[in-house]
């Protein structure tokens, strides 16, 4: 393998692991001997750990790791910041409608309702503290159970579950739906 | 879940096997003879007879829809017949074409390149935006639609698949001890009346039965009238001491 | 602030970031305008994406994205000791380029074209970070519709979806293929 492509599997390879990579790994993965590979590493590092780059690799004993120049972290910091405030997607909308409603419910009842997976969404507003668990169901597999939080009222501006608007007759759960519910939780 | 009958030998589904005849049979997929292909594809169904029933109801649906249009293309006006026979032309034709976009697509498709997780930055992740009651009603409807088509079966519908109240025959014990306290005596059939639950009523059963071989209860009587009785009389001090705390 | 610096900052945020990250939010992370930022950006591709790099900018409609070059995805795989990932199914390709070519679309319309059911593989597909929800049909039911990523276009190798192969001319789609899809969906 020519040098430039020795350096650039070593480049991915730091880029992809994200955690601090061993010498001795980087060797047997690119069947070259250790000193060959410490030379490329060390090279890369020149080429790398300019003042002003934006990715620097580091030295951490025999290993080594890829991050950002931290000169630089008030901009990451602010990119990741706008991520975290944008929008509430419509599918998160919809969990938390149905969580808010329902509460406390389980994943499966959720996913009944949508139709669709929303492990990802629970964890999301999990994340963003508008959701919380509460306990586990007595059903096997014991199904967490999710309500809202003093976070979510404060979100819609309400001092309770109660100023929600009230739901058509229709499309509360039924009375004897409510009743097991609060058993089976219990 | 992917549904595993789809790994039916080579056919994505019937459209898939359709197609699959008119290449072998050099047909022509603007200008379908239906009753050839109507035996083919029976000839394919039948050698696939042996497999999972739910994939053979899509495949049988769609013999139906060609038997169908064999019977309509016997009639002597030919329009409905024609008709369909343009329906399943242009199916055959657009599935044809996702097929060809998949496979060039499925050559282009790298899922291995890598990419990284977001850096950890220690946030405060807490959602700050405000949104008003009305669109969380609003969501809750589209999400659940306005008839009850979509909403989940009451829990009920499960329950005797998946809840079983374990009632402890300990617990019955002390039920049953109770009410002897207050009057020594009580009916056999009394000990059950609060409950209907199935494991109530076991446990209440066993409970007797502990009872009795503890020799702390005798029983007189036969089937309806039986009484049960405490044995060691006046036990007001047991009440007291040993089942104060339950 | 100086060219260098500010390229250095935005192979920072897009190091950090991970996903892909729209030139609007850089340019405002930036207090800079658009145009400038895209050229800078567009400099800093012509930088990285030399045919050795281990490293990629990948433009994916209008955001960007930092990735392995996939030519060096062996020794990756070697060191995060990972299995190659199971190439899509038959059928994950087919609902796969339905989802590409007609977005938004609805599960009805998916399962018209090809003739069997496809949830399974919708989900598989979510799950994967291919295609995504993208709100619901304003039709009884409200089926939700499904949509394109940008892993999508990554994984595809594009840019942009005009990218993608197209159509032969007697499937472009028609007045009434439209008028199914709406009918269909249903």
């Amino acid at each position: 393998m020519e040098i430039k492509k020795i350096q650039g599997a070593i480049e991915a390879i730091l880029f992809s692991s994200g955690d601090p990579v061993s010498i001795d790994r980087i060797a047997d993965a690119l069947e070259l001997d250790k000193p060959t590979v410490l030379k490329i590493v060390k090279n890369l590092m020149d080429e790398f750990n300019r003042e002003e780059a934006g990715i620097r690799i580091v030295q951490l004993d025999e290993q080594f790791q890829m991050c950002s120049n931290p000169q630089y972290t008030p901009f990451v910091r602010r990119i990741l910041d706008m991520r975290r405030n944008t929008p509430l997607s419509q599918a998160s909308m919809e969990v938390l409608a149905i969580v808010a409603y329902n509460q406390p419910v389980t994943k499966a009842f959720i996913e009944q309702i949508r139709g669709v997976d929303c492990s990802g969404v629970l964890g999301s507003l999990t994340a963003k503290g508008l959701i919380e668990e509460r306990g586990r169901l007595e059903l096997p597999g014991r199904p967490l159970l999710y309500g809202t939080t003093p976070s979510f009222l404060r979100c819609l501006n309400v001092s309770s579950l109660s100023e929600l608007p009230p739901l058509e007759k229709t499309q509360q759960p039924e009375e004897e739906e409510n009743d097991l519910k609060n058993v089976s939780a219990g | 879940m992917e549904k595993l009958s789809y790994k039916l030998p080579v056919f994505e589904g019937p459209l898939d096997l359709l197609l699959y005849l008119i290449r072998k049979n050099k047909l022509d997929i603007c200008d379908i003879q239906i009753s050839e292909l109507l035996d083919q594809y029976m000839e394919q169904i039948n050698a696939m007879k042996e497999e999972d029933m739910d994939v053979a109801s899509e495949f049988l649906e769609m013999a139906a829809r060609l038997v169908y249009m064999k019977t309509v293309s016997l009639l002597p006006k030919h329009e409905e017949g024609e008709k369909l026979r343009q329906e399943l032309s242009g199916q055959l034709l657009e599935y044809q074409e996702c097929k060809r976009i998949a496979e060039l697509m499925a050559e282009r498709l790298n899922y291995d390149i890598f990419v990284r997780e977001a850096a950890e930055i220690e946030f405060d992740q807490t959602y700050r935006r405000h949104h008003t009651p009305m669109e969380i009603y609003n969501a809750y409807y589209m999400a659940v639609g306005h008839g009850k088509r979509f909403i989940p079966p009451s829990p009920e519908v499960f329950s005797n698949i998946v809840t079983h109240k374990i009632v402890s025959v300990s617990s019955r014990i002390i039920h049953v001890l109770r009410r002897l306290y207050r009057t020594n005596e009580v009916r056999y059939k009394e000990l059950f009346a609060d409950k209907t639950d199935k494991s109530d009523l076991i446990a209440t059963f066993l409970a007797v039965l502990e009872l009795v071989k503890g020799k702390r209860v005798q029983i007189n009587g036969e089937k309806g009238n039986a009484t049960v009785k405490l044995i060691c009389g006046g036990v007001k001090k047991w009440r007291l001491k040993k089942y104060k705390a339950q």
